[in-house]
């Protein structure tokens, strides 16, 4: 078949139709190992759709993923997880009655026993800045220390693709500078695909920009090129 | 008998019990379907019923009839009044959680079921039938001139037996348009889809919770009250019922009223020819057992659209 | 959760040497009730296993533990079977039917969940009352003392009761200690907090959720099983709705998810309602104002409570 | 008309807003502009009193809304269209209509002004909510709070996801209501159509309030925008 270069996902004909709304139509996707890709678009794009379908949130309506070469269509959440993937919620889904450590220890876990899972966990810990709190219930911290304990879980998996969804919303403007310094560190050997409104977020990190509206993908490019983009302008930033 | 007059006796049987398991289960589905919660003491309410029955009729002396007209207004009423205040005093407070309602109403039925063993005592007591005409029955029957009109010996049923299921029928058609004629009816569908929207206009929620686990309540009240006369009253009597009902409510699909009618008359009429012919016991394993089989693989039930 | 290990062991071993202890000063009627509540209490704490740990509230228990009696209690009445080979038998009805209703019932969940379990123990009720030739339906049977013998051990003597009793419970009582300090405990605890978190880290959550259950039907079983043998009795009323409601009673009074509550939740009921036994015919009444209570006012349960106010560490 | 003061609210342990205060004027469109997140969609329920308060208060012309029981604030002549519309989808358009009219009180008079407003509907009637089309459910949302004669208007995201001949019908009815008097609170993403139709614009971060100004100067200004939606 001669297929020069496998990408690491590949998603075609992807669609999701909820009551009758078509909330992503025929998607073709394409993340290429390494990589820092940023997906926007205004609300109700498709965005968190696609990315669910992609983890196994939700199944698709039609269409099909393949994840490092391999069809994973059918595949349920937890497999895919095991075969390499992290996801991290737009709304924080954390475990608010049990300790930070603990919260991350359970993400550990999945590939490490005992004391390597422990400095795993120490490990993600320390690099979002909360190693200071592991012994706090999660449920008690601020609502940017929670974003940053999902990213934490989200590290301590060693995933190679990275799914985050609005990872810096409710952070400070130090916490998303250090969070972009984290992410710098975790590319190229992490993929990362990441749903961002924080254009700074995404103009600074991204090295291509996908753009999604009304279920579809709109435009694809660097960043520059999507700033210029009339029709990006026009859909997204509203000012065409 | 022969099998057929046999065969239709069994069905008349199981139609009163139909009747009165649509009645108890529609409250059930009424209750779920707007609160989306699980009353597990809705046995004991409809046991609660045939006990002020009782007691209404034992109280009046007279002719029957009369005990029971007024135990048919006081059941109900009394019942779904206590009924609302204990969701005003309980569930209203546990915020109607799912699961912690399902606790708190087996509370409920181990208070409601010992208070009526502490006031009414442990004897099975029956309530007098308001008129009892014995009605023999007719069946058709291929004879040498061509068809012919039998009355078969034991193939009878009683007026009283056939008012049940005209009553019945009745509550459920007043039911039926209450939920959708009726301005309540309108205020109960809004809070059962969106329980804030409703909030966002105007309706107070929770006065409307309160109302309708009294009027599930009163149903299953209603429901006794109609077949005591027939079979007693007894302070363990609500087992049965609330296992039908569970039964019927979600064959119908939850919280769906016209599958629940339709329902309660399907499991009603086989209840009723099965225990017929066959060991009850085994009638009530296969019954279960389907159900669960239902909730399993059909979780909308048989009858019900879509899940939510 | 990390650390308090040490503390933990210390508190439940202190626990289990003052039950060995004080039947040496017990006055006989106690003495048997104790004994009682330790094999309930195993139940209890097998109940909370799925319940307290895992999140998963089923009202069909009964069907577990009445396997465990009849799976022990039939191989003996049936088949002439020893002791020995009984228990097994009755731990291995209890492991296949929670295998195999858990995979049915695991399909569900939330409310559908719990009518599903309860309708498969009504089935199992049922079943035992309609094979009444082999089972003598409600009125049960009982198990001869010939046959309460393992090896040497008289278990229809009160004293070696009272040890085998706490033997099964310290079993159960540690068995659940020591799990929920191993990954798949956590990992049901983490099921329990936030179910669709924990299928997106990459746990197949159904399959722990049938481990758990499989874990807690066979609990049960045991302590059906050693019901039977201690007391030796087998009867209808064991697999009945009520005692799939008395261990979610036990464990919500003790403290759901907690490894203590259940004993401490059976211990109270049990003199509850033996003292209310005494004032009244309808004490189960009390059984109800004390649900009815516990979901007003007391959420966590008497160990939930004190471990929510006072001591954090306790597992 | 509208004094929001000093409001704390949120879920559980975690706090959203955050002593925030704003002003709404009758006879004005206020647009709150904010991320995602930002505490838009809490405000509006802690108006409508679906959020108890932990601190401050929510008062319109000097009655203390967040002292009502939650179902007399609509009562107080508060409409609210919510975020992805939340009809009642079982029951038809007239139920749905009726159910508004029911909340006040209002009769005939008012149905007819309604379906004047929205002709569209007129011809469905008798169709459950669930099955119109995006923009008719949207009309029918706005409908559905109009018909308690609101001096407040509460409307939450009421153009996402429409095209943009129902976006503009939608619009103009907000500017009519806006010209009768009506005070309207308008959350929105889109700066377009912030710009289109508001006459002063607040913005919302992390739970607190940020400047209010006139939607002139954000047309002007658009350094303002970027620094709080990162735009």
């Amino acid at each position: 078949m001669g297929v020069a270069a496998v990408s690491l996902l590949t998603t075609s004909g992807l669609t999701r139709h909820f009551s009758g709304i078509h909330a992503v139509e025929g998607v073709d996707f394409t993340l290429e190992a390494g990589e820092i890709r940023a997906l926007i678009g205004s609300n109700g794009a498709g965005k968190t759709t696609l990315v669910s379908m992609i983890c196994g949130r939700i199944p698709p309506s039609a269409g099909e993923i393949h994840f490092d070469g391999r069809d994973i269509t059918r595949w349920p959440a937890h497999r895919r997880i095991m075969a390499g993937m992290a996801y991290t919620f737009q709304i924080s889904s954390i475990y608010a009655g049990l300790p930070v450590f603990e919260n991350v220890a359970l993400a550990a876990r999945r590939k490490r026993r005992g004391r390597a899972a422990e400095a795993a966990t120490q490990e993600a810990l320390m690099r979002v800045g909360l190693w200071e709190r592991a012994d706090q219930p999660a449920g008690d911290l601020a609502y940017g220390h929670q974003r940053l304990l999902e990213i934490a879980m989200g590290l301590a998996q060693s995933p190679r693709l990275l799914i985050l969804d609005e990872p810096t919303q409710g952070l400070s403007e130090g916490e998303i500078a250090a969070f972009k310094a984290l992410i710098r560190e975790l590319a190229p050997a992490t993929t990362i695909l990441l749903i961002e409104h924080n254009m700074s977020v995404v103009m600074e990190l991204a090295e291509r920009v996908t753009v999604m509206d009304m279920g579809r993908i709109l435009a694809e490019g660097t960043p520059a090129e999507i700033r210029a983009n009339r029709a990006v302008q026009a859909a997204y930033l509203g000012t065409g | 008998m022969e099998f057929g007059p046999y065969l239709m006796l069994a069905t008349l049987e199981g139609a009163v019990s139909a009747a009165v398991l649509a009645l108890t289960a529609v409250g059930l589905s009424l209750v779920f379907g707007v609160m989306r919660v699980v009353n597990v003491a809705h046995g004991e309410f409809f046991m609660l019923g045939a006990v002020v029955a009782w007691t209404v009729a034992h109280w009046l002396g007279g002719h029957p009839a009369l005990g029971f007209a007024l135990a048919l207004v006081v059941a109900p009423v009394a019942v779904g009044g206590l009924a609302a205040v204990a969701d005003w005093l309980v569930l209203k407070r546990i915020g109607y959680d799912p699961e912690r309602t399902i606790v708190a109403t087996i509370g409920l039925l181990y208070i409601i079921q010992q208070g009526a063993l502490m006031g009414f005592g442990p004897e099975a007591r029956p309530v007098e039938p308001p008129f009892n005409t014995r009605l023999a029955l007719p069946w058709i029957e291929w004879g040498e001139e061509g068809l012919r009109l039998v009355w078969p010996w034991g193939l009878a049923t009683t007026s009283y037996k056939l008012f049940v299921i005209l009553a019945a029928a009745a509550v459920l058609l007043g039911v039926w348009a209450l939920m959708a004629r009726s301005r309540a009816g309108l205020v109960m569908q809004a809070t059962r889809e969106d329980r804030e929207m409703a909030l966002a206009f105007a309706i107070p929620v929770g006065r409307v919770y309160a109302g309708v686990f009294g009027l599930g309540a009163g149903l299953a009240a209603l429901a006794a009250v109609l077949i005591v006369p027939i079979q007693q009253a007894h302070y363990l009597m609500g087992g049965d019922p609330l296992l039908l009902s569970f039964i019927v409510v979600i064959i119908g699909g939850l919280g769906s009223l016209p599958g629940t009618v339709l329902a309660a008359v399907l499991i009603g009429l086989t209840d009723g020819i099965v225990s017929v012919f066959f060991s009850p016991t085994l009638a009530k394993i296969l019954a279960t057992l389907l159900v669960a089989m239902v909730l399993v693989f059909r979780p909308q039930g048989l009858f019900g659209s879509t899940a939510r | 959760m990390r650390g308090g290990g040490a503390r933990a062991w210390t508190l439940h071993l202190a626990v289990l040497v003052l039950l060995l202890a004080v039947q040496f000063v017990l006055p006989a009627y106690h003495h048997g009730n104790l004994a009682r509540i330790m094999v309930l209490a195993s139940y209890a704490v097998g109940y909370n296993i799925l319940f307290g740990y895992t999140g998963l509230l089923s009202l069909g228990h009964a069907l577990f533990f009445a396997a465990g009696m009849y799976g022990l209690g039939l191989a003996i009445k049936l088949g002439g079977w020893a002791a020995g080979p009984a228990i097994v038998a009755g731990l291995g009805a209890g492991l296949l039917l929670s295998l195999a209703v858990g995979a049915l019932a695991l399909r569900t969940s939330g409310v559908a969940f719990m009518i599903v379990t309860l309708m498969f123990a009504q089935a199992g009720y049922l079943a035992i009352l309609y094979f009444g030739a082999f089972t003598r339906g409600d009125e049960g049977f009982v198990i001869p003392r010939e046959a309460r013998m393992i090896m040497w051990l008289d278990l229809a003597d009160a004293a070696t009761r009272y040890f085998v009793a706490l033997a099964l419970f310290a079993l159960c009582l540690l068995f659940c200690l020591w799990l929920m300090r191993q990954p798949l405990g956590r990992a049901l605890i983490a099921i329990r907090e936030n179910e669709e978190r924990t299928e997106m880290l990459g746990y197949d959550t159904f399959r722990l959720k049938l481990v758990a259950v499989a874990i807690s039907g066979t609990m049960s079983a045991a302590a059906g099983a050693a019901y039977a043998l201690l007391f030796g009795y087998v009867g209808a009323s064991f697999a009945a709705v009520q005692y799939s409601i008395l261990p979610l009673l036990w464990v919500l009074v003790g403290g759901a998810g907690t490894v203590l509550g259940p004993f401490l939740g059976t211990l109270f009921m049990f003199y509850l309602i033996d003292i209310a036994s005494g004032l009244t015919t309808a004490y189960m009444m009390i059984a109800g104002v004390v649900l009815v209570m516990i979901t007003l006012f007391a959420r966590s349960g008497l160990l939930g409570e004190a471990r929510r106010r006072l001591w954090g560490w306790l597992p | 008309m509208l004094r929001i003061e000093a409001v704390d609210a949120g879920y559980g342990r975690a706090q959203v807003l955050r002593r925030f205060s704003l002003e709404v004027a009758a006879g004005e469109v206020l647009c709150l502009l904010g991320r995602n997140g930002a505490g838009k969609t809490t405000l509006m329920r802690a108006i409508m009193g679906h959020l108890p308060l932990m601190g401050g208060a929510i008062r319109l012309e000097g009655v203390e809304l967040s002292a009502l029981p939650p179902h007399e604030v609509p009562r107080q002549g508060v409409g609210y269209v919510p975020q992805g519309r939340r009809l009642f989808g079982d029951l038809t358009v007239a139920q749905n209509l009726a159910i508004g009219l029911m909340a006040r009180g209002q009769g005939e008079e008012t149905r007819e002004w309604v379906l004047g407003l929205f002709p569209r509907l007129r011809e469905r009637l008798g169709q459950r909510a669930r099955t119109l089309s995006g923009g008719e459910q949207q009309m029918l949302a706005t409908a559905r709070a109009l018909c308690l004669r609101p001096r407040l208007l509460l409307m939450d995201e009421p153009t996402e996801g429409l095209q943009p001949s129902m976006i503009e019908a939608i619009r103009q009815v907000v500017a009519r209501m806006r010209d009768e008097g009506v005070g309207i609170l308008l959350v929105e993403q889109r700066i377009d159509a912030v710009l289109a139709i508001a006459d002063r614009v607040a913005f919302i971060e992390n739970g607190r309030g940020g400047e209010v100004v006139p939607a002139e100067q954000l047309r002007r200004d658009h350094a303002l925008v970027e620094r709080y939606l990162g735009v």
